[in-house]
C-alpha cells in the first residue's frame, strides 16, 4: 500500500458563538489558509474532498451541501461526504488514496453548534424508542459514566481536575483554544457541581469552527517540497448502542482500533484523545496503556473548544503539527462518535523524512 | 377492546428542537438593504459575476463575494413551475406559478412567485417586474416583493437570460 | 461594502414521527401499557431490558421475553440540577441507570428524588407508573426511591 | 490501480409505503440479512459495514449509526455513514466498495436506507429556516423547471414522460419487490393523472418508498470462490458541482458528464449503447430518462428523447438498451436506498439473477444515481467478467 502523508492542516478559532457566519463562511477562510500552508490554489489542485458535518447541529438538512460553494469545484470534482466526524472523512480519503484513485485529498469538518442546544441535540441520535423519547442529554450520559468511574474507585474528583487543570494550561499556548487559562486542580475542585458528578469545567464547551487537512500519497508530498507526517495506520471500531451491555470504565473499541492501526509498534511521543469529558479523557489513556512518556492532548484537547463534526479531523492535525515541528517523532489521534465513547476511530502518525 | 387491538405496534414520537438562528454575513448585507427596499447583488471578485441572494461566496470560484451591487426589480423568466399541491407550512392556494427569475443585473436565478397573469401565458423569456408591498411592511424577507407580473417588454431570447445589465431590455 | 447587522432569529425543527415498533418493541410497549416490564435474554444469558431487537454479540434475533420486576438498584446515576425544557421532569431529578429485579442489564431512565443526597449506588427504586399509559417510554413516568 | 472487488451478495426489502411491521432497524436488518443469505455467509464474515441514507430529518435519528451497529452485527467492526444527498445509495456503494478495493478488507456489508413513512418528505426536504424565501414545493417543485428548460431546447413531444412512466412501470410489474404495481398503466392514465409541479404530473413522479438495500462486496480471492456469479466492479466514479453558480448548465450538467466519462474509461467503454446492456438510472421523474440519456452519452444533445419514443430503452419493445428494467425509482423510491437499488439492480443484471425483469445474456450494466440540485453523481459499471 502507499504510505500517505499530511501535509496541511489549519483550524479556526474555536468560539462559543460565531455569530454571522454561514457554513461557507465558516469553511472558506479555513480552505484558504490550507490551501495557502500546502501551496495550493483550490479543491482543483488535489484529487479528492471528503467533509464531515451533521445537519441536526444547525437545524438544516442537506447542510453539506453549502459547503461544496467554498470549494470552487468547477470543473467538478471527486466529492463525498460523511454525516460523522471528518475523521471518518479522512479514513474514507484514505481508501481513495490506496486504491490508486487519487493522490492527495482536501478534508474538511465543521459545525455550528450554537444555534441548537447541542446535548438535546445529541440525546436524538439515541436509540428512537426507547432513550431519544426521554430526551436524555449527552452531558447526562457522561455523568452516569462519570460516577461510574468514581464509585468503582477508578478515579478520584481530583483526577478529573487534573485533567482539566492540564488541559486550560497547554490550551494556553493554543491560539485557536477558546478555554485556557492558569487554573489549578483546586481552582477546578472549588467549582460547584453542574451535572453532578460532572463540574462544567469537565465538560467541553459548545464551539463553532472548521479545520481541514490535505492528505497526499508521500510521493505527492515529495514533489510538492513539503513536510510532512505519514499516516502509518488508521482503523475504526464501533460498540454496542446498549450502555448497560457495555463497560463504561473502559473504551474497548478504542483498544482495538489502536492495536489494527499499529500503535503498539513503537513510541508515542504525543496523543490528541477526542475526550468531551474530564474523565473520558482517562479511560482513554487507560485504554490505550499510556504512560507518562506519553504527553496527552499538548493543544489543551476538545476541553479547551469542542467543534462537533471536525474535534476528530483537529485531533489529527494537532499530531501532525507537533510532528513536523519536531516535537513529537511519533503519534496517536483519536476521534469519537456517540454517546460515551461509543465509536473510536485512532490514527497513528509518524515522522516523515523531511520533517 | 379485544386483546388484539391493545397490541401495540406504533408509536408517535415528537421530536422539536429550538434553534436560534444566524443568517451569514453575506444574506445579512442582502437582507439589511431589502429591508430598505432595494435589491442589493454581490460581486464576485475573481470571474465578475453578481449573485443574489449571495450565500457567501461564488460557488464557482470558490471566493468570498464582496462587492455589493445595486440590482433591479426588473427579471426575465429563466424558467417556471406551476404549482398544483400545497407547500408545506405556506398559506399560498395553489395553483400557482413559481419562477426561476435572473434580476436584471445579476447573472444568477431566484425563486418567486408569479402572478397577475394567466398561467397558461407564462413562458421562459417572459419580462417581469415586482410587485412591493406597502413600504410599511417591509422586513429582513424576500416577501417584501409580493410577487412578479408580466411587464410590457419583448421576451428575452434564451441565450441572453442571465446576461442583462441592470440597465434592462432594449429587446 | 457595508457592514450588516447580526440578524437572528429563533425557531423550531419539529416533526412527530409515526415509528412502527415491530415484534420486539412492539411486545415492550404492550406490556408497559398494561403496567408491566419485559426484558429479553440475550445469547449469552442475561435479560435485557428494554428488550433489543438483536444481540449485540452474535447480531441474532432475540425473542425469549422474560418479565422482570418493577422495582430494581441504581447502577449509577446523575443528578440534573437545572432540567432542561425537554427533559420529563421540570424538579431537580437524576438520570440513572438502574437494574430491575430479573434483569442482568441496566436501563436508563430518570429518578424522582427530594436530593442528590438522597441517592447512592446502590439504592432501590420502583417505577411510577404515568396516569394514563400509552404504550410509550414515558409510560414509566419516572422511578422514585422504594 | 485499485484491487479487483465484486457483489457476492444482494438483498432487497420489499418496497412499500408504510412498512408498520418492522422498527427501522429492522427494515435494515431484513435486506442486510437477506444479502448475506445470497452471499451464503454469515455476520462473522463481515469486515465492516458502510450504511447511507438521506438526510436524519427523514426518520428523525440523527447519525443513526449510532443505533444500528447491533442490528447490523458491527460490534467489534468498523462502521461508516455516507450522506451524499440523493445520491447516497450510490456513493454508499462506492466507498463500500472502496474498502475492498483499497486492499483493506476482504468482505464487506454495505446497506442504504429510508423509512419515509416515519414522516414527511416533504417536510424534511422544504422545512424553511428563517429569512430564506420558503416556495420549494418539495424535490418536484425544483427540478420541473429544469425539466421545461429541457423540454424547450430538444423541442421534444409532450408525451416522451408519459411514455417513460409506462415503460418504467411495465418494467416494475415484473419486479416483485417494486412498490408500485401497474401491470394494466396506460399513456392515457398517467396524461390524465394529475398535474402535480407542471409540466409534471402526478404519475410521472417517484413515489415515496420505505425500503432497504444492501449488497455484501468481496475482494477477488473470494468472489473467485463464491457460489454464485459476482458481479465485477468495473469502473467506480463520483463527481460533485455547486448547486448554483453563473452559467451552470443544469439541464445537462457537466459533473454527470465528467462522471460518467471516467466510470466509462475505466471500464473500456466507448459507445456506452452499444458496450452496455443495460442501465439502472436514478429516474425520479420521467423526463429525466431522455435527459440523462444525452448527459451519459447514449444519444447526442437534444436527441435522448428519440430513444425513448423508439423504445431503445423499454423491456417489452424489445429495446436495443433497457432502462430501469426493475422498475426504476418511478416504480419505488426509499430515498436514501434509491441509489444503492441502481447499483445493486445493475448487478444483479450481470449475475443473471434479475428473474423476469432479466435482460438477456446480460454482460455489462451502468449503476447510476444523482442527488442534491443534480449536482451530485455516483456511478459504476458491473460486468460478468473480470475484464
Amino acid at each position: 500500500m502507499k504510505d500517505i502523508a499530511i501535509v496541511a492542516y489549519q483550524q479556526s478559532d474555536s468560539v462559543s458563538d460565531a455569530g454571522a457566519v454561514n457554513e461557507v463562511e465558516l469553511i472558506m477562510p479555513v480552505l484558504a489558509r490550507t490551501f495557502e500552508q500546502a501551496g495550493l490554489n483550490s479543491a482543483q489542485d488535489v484529487d479528492f474532498v471528503c467533509s464531515g458535518s451533521c445537519d441536526y447541529l444547525q437545524g438544516a438538512a442537506f447542510a453539506f451541501v453549502s459547503g461544496v460553494d467554498a470549494l470552487g469545484a468547477v470543473p467538478p470534482i471527486k466529492e463525498s461526504h460523511v454525516e460523522m466526524d471528518a475523521a471518518w472523512a479522512l479514513y474514507e480519503s484514505i481508501l481513495k488514496i490506496r486504491m490508486g484513485h487519487a493522490d492527495s485529498a482536501l478534508i474538511y469538518g465543521f459545525g455550528k453548534s450554537s444555534p441548537g442546544e447541542l446535548p438535546v441535540v445529541l440525546s436524538q441520535q439515541l436509540d428512537p424508542y426507547y432513550l431519544a423519547p426521554l430526551w436524555v442529554d449527552s452531558i447526562s450520559l457522561a455523568a452516569l459514566q462519570a460516577r461510574m468511574m468514581l464509585d468503582k474507585g477508578l478515579i478520584t474528583e481530583r483526577d478529573m481536575a487534573e485533567v482539566v487543570s492540564r488541559s486550560r494550561r497547554n490550551a494556553m499556548n493554543n491560539p485557536h483554544a477558546q478555554l485556557s487559562g492558569d487554573i489549578s486542580v483546586d481552582d477546578v475542585l472549588a467549582e460547584e457541581t453542574y451535572l453532578s458528578p460532572l463540574r462544567k469545567a469537565d465538560c467541553s464547551p459548545i464551539s463553532d469552527g472548521a479545520s481541514a487537512i490535505i492528505i497526499a500519497t508521500v510521493e505527492q508530498a515529495r514533489a510538492w517540497g513539503l513536510p510532512y507526517a505519514v499516516i502509518s495506520g488508521i482503523d475504526h471500531c464501533i460498540e454496542t448502542h446498549n450502555l448497560g451491555m457495555r463497560d463504561l470504565t473502559d473504551s474497548v473499541s478504542t483498544r482495538m482500533a489502536a492495536n489494527r492501526a499499529g500503535m503498539n509498534t513503537g513510541k508515542v511521543d504525543v496523543a490528541e484523545l477526542y475526550a468531551p469529558f474530564s474523565h473520558q479523557e482517562i479511560i482513554l489513556a487507560r485504554a490505550l496503556g499510556l504512560d507518562d512518556s506519553t504527553q496527552v492532548n499538548p493543544s489543551g484537547g476538545v476541553l479547551a473548544g469542542n467543534l462537533m463534526m471536525a474535534s476528530g479531523l483537529s485531533r489529527v492535525g494537532e499530531v501532525f503539527n507537533r510532528i513536523v515541528k519536531g516535537e513529537a517523532q511519533r503519534g496517536i489521534a483519536h476521534a469519537t462518535s456517540g454517546p460515551c465513547l461509543q465509536h473510536n476511530l485512532v490514527t497513528v502518525l509518524e515522522k516523515g523524512e523531511n520533517a | 377492546m379485544s386483546d388484539e387491538q391493545d397490541v401495540i405496534t406504533g408509536i408517535n414520537a415528537p421530536v422539536y428542537l429550538k434553534y436560534n438562528f444566524t443568517a451569514g454575513a453575506a444574506p445579512s448585507r442582502f437582507l439589511t438593504q431589502l429591508k430598505k427596499g432595494v435589491l442589493m447583488g454581490q460581486r464576485c471578485p475573481k470571474c465578475s459575476a453578481v449573485y443574489v441572494p449571495a450565500r457567501g461566496s461564488c460557488a464557482l470560484c470558490g471566493v468570498a463575494t464582496e462587492e455589493d451591487v445595486q440590482l433591479s426589480d426588473k427579471a426575465t423568466v429563466e424558467s417556471f413551475t406551476i404549482v398544483s399541491i400545497p407547500i408545506p407550512g405556506n398559506p399560498i392556494e395553489p395553483p400557482f406559478v413559481v419562477a426561476n427569475l435572473v434580476l436584471d443585473g445579476s447573472n444568477i436565478s431566484l425563486i418567486h412567485l408569479l402572478s397577475e397573469c394567466e398561467n397558461s401565458e407564462v413562458r421562459i423569456g417572459q419580462r417581469v417586474q415586482g410587485v412591493w408591498k406597502p413600504e410599511s411592511e417591509w422586513d429582513y424577507s424576500m416577501n417584501n416583493i409580493r410577487y412578479f407580473k408580466p411587464i410590457d417588454e419583448p421576451d428575452v431570447p434564451a441565450e441572453k437570460i442571465g446576461k442583462l445589465p441592470v440597465t434592462g431590455w432594449e429587446g | 461594502m457595508s457592514q450588516p447587522e447580526i440578524l437572528n432569529q429563533s425557531f423550531e425543527l419539529g416533526y412527530t414521527y409515526t415509528r412502527s415498533t415491530g415484534p420486539v418493541i412492539g411486545r415492550f410497549m404492550t406490556e408497559l401499557k398494561k403496567r408491566n416490564i419485559v426484558g429479553i435474554k440475550a445469547s449469552d444469558g442475561r435479560v435485557v431490558v428494554p428488550p433489543m431487537e438483536y444481540d449485540p454479540d452474535t447480531a441474532e434475533e432475540l425473542s425469549e421475553f422474560v418479565e422482570v420486576g418493577e422495582q430494581g438498584e441504581i447502577v449509577s446515576f446523575a443528578w440534573v440540577k437545572e432540567p432542561r425544557e425537554s427533559h420529563p421532569l421540570q424538579q431537580p431529578f437524576a438520570w440513572a441507570m438502574i437494574k430491575l429485579d430479573g434483569a442482568d442489564v441496566p436501563m436508563i431512565h430518570c429518578v424522582a428524588a427530594p436530593a442528590e443526597s438522597d441517592l447512592a449506588t446502590g439504592a432501590r427504586v420502583r417505577a411510577v407508573w404515568a396516569d394514563e399509559t400509552i404504550g410509550f417510554i414515558t409510560d414509566i413516568r419516572c422511578f422514585e426511591l422504594v | 490501480m485499485a484491487n479487483l472487488a465484486a457483489v457476492v451478495g444482494i438483498g432487497q426489502t420489499k418496497y412499500m409505503t408504510k412498512r408498520t411491521d418492522v422498527s427501522i432497524a429492522g427494515l435494515l436488518r431484513e435486506a442486510a440479512f437477506k444479502a448475506l443469505q445470497d452471499a451464503e455467509l454469515t455476520w462473522d464474515d463481515i469486515d465492516a459495514v458502510i450504511i447511507g441514507k438521506a438526510p436524519d430529518m427523514f426518520e428523525g435519528v440523527i447519525m443513526p449509526e449510532v443505533y444500528l451497529t447491533d442490528a447490523l452485527g458491527c460490534n467489534g467492526k468498523p462502521m461508516l455513514r455516507v450522506h451524499t444527498a440523493g445520491s447516497v445509495g450510490g456513493s454508499t456503494a462506492l466507498v463500500a466498495a472502496s474498502h475492498v478495493q483499497s486492499g483493506t478488507f476482504k468482505r464487506v456489508l454495505t446497506v442504504a436506507f429510508e423509512k419515509q413513512s416515519e414522516s414527511n418528505a416533504m417536510w424534511a426536504l422544504s422545512n424553511a429556516q428563517p429569512f430564506s424565501t420558503h416556495l420549494n414545493a418539495g424535490a418536484g417543485g425544483y427540478f420541473a423547471p429544469i425539466i421545461r428548460e429541457y423540454m424547450r431546447r430538444s423541442k421534444a413531444p409532450y408525451d416522451v414522460g408519459i411514455k417513460v412512466a409506462v415503460k418504467d412501470r411495465l418494467h416494475g410489474a415484473r419486479n416483485p419487490l417494486a412498490h408500485l404495481q401497474k401491470p394494466d398503466i396506460t399513456m392515457k392514465e398517467v396524461e390524465e393523472s394529475f398535474m402535480l409541479w407542471d409540466p409534471i404530473r402526478f404519475l410521472e413522479s417517484c413515489p415515496s418508498s420505505d425500503g432497504a438495500c444492501a449488497m455484501v462486496i468481496a475482494n477477488e480471492e473470494l468472489a473467485d470462490k463464491a457460489s454464485k456469479p459476482p458481479a465485477w466492479i468495473r469502473g467506480v466514479a463520483m463527481r460533485s458541482e455547486p448547486t448554483m453558480y453563473a452559467g451552470r448548465e443544469q439541464v445537462n450538467p457537466q459533473a454527470g458528464r465528467d462522471c460518467a466519462a471516467d466510470v466509462y474509461k475505466q471500464a473500456g467503454i466507448t459507445d456506452p449503447r452499444k458496450d452496455l446492456d443495460c442501465a439502472e438510472v436514478y429516474v425520479p421523474f420521467s423526463w429525466y430518462e431522455p435527459m440523462w440519456l444525452e448527459n451519459l452519452g447514449f444519444a447526442p444533445e437534444g436527441e435522448g428523447w428519440k430513444l425513448t419514443m423508439e423504445g431503445a430503452t423499454s423491456l417489452d419493445e424489445g429495446g436495443d438498451i433497457p432502462w430501469n428494467c426493475s422498475g426504476g425509482v418511478l416504480s419505488s423510491n426509499p430515498i436514501g436506498a434509491s441509489g444503492m437499488i441502481r447499483f445493486a439492480e445493475a448487478a444483479r443484471q450481470v449475475r443473471g439473477d434479475a428473474g423476469a425483469h432479466q435482460v438477456e445474456g446480460a454482460k455489462l450494466a451502468l449503476g447510476h444515481a444523482y442527488g442534491g440540485g443534480a449536482q451530485f453523481f455516483a456511478m459504476w459499471v458491473v460486468g460478468a467478467e473480470k475484464s
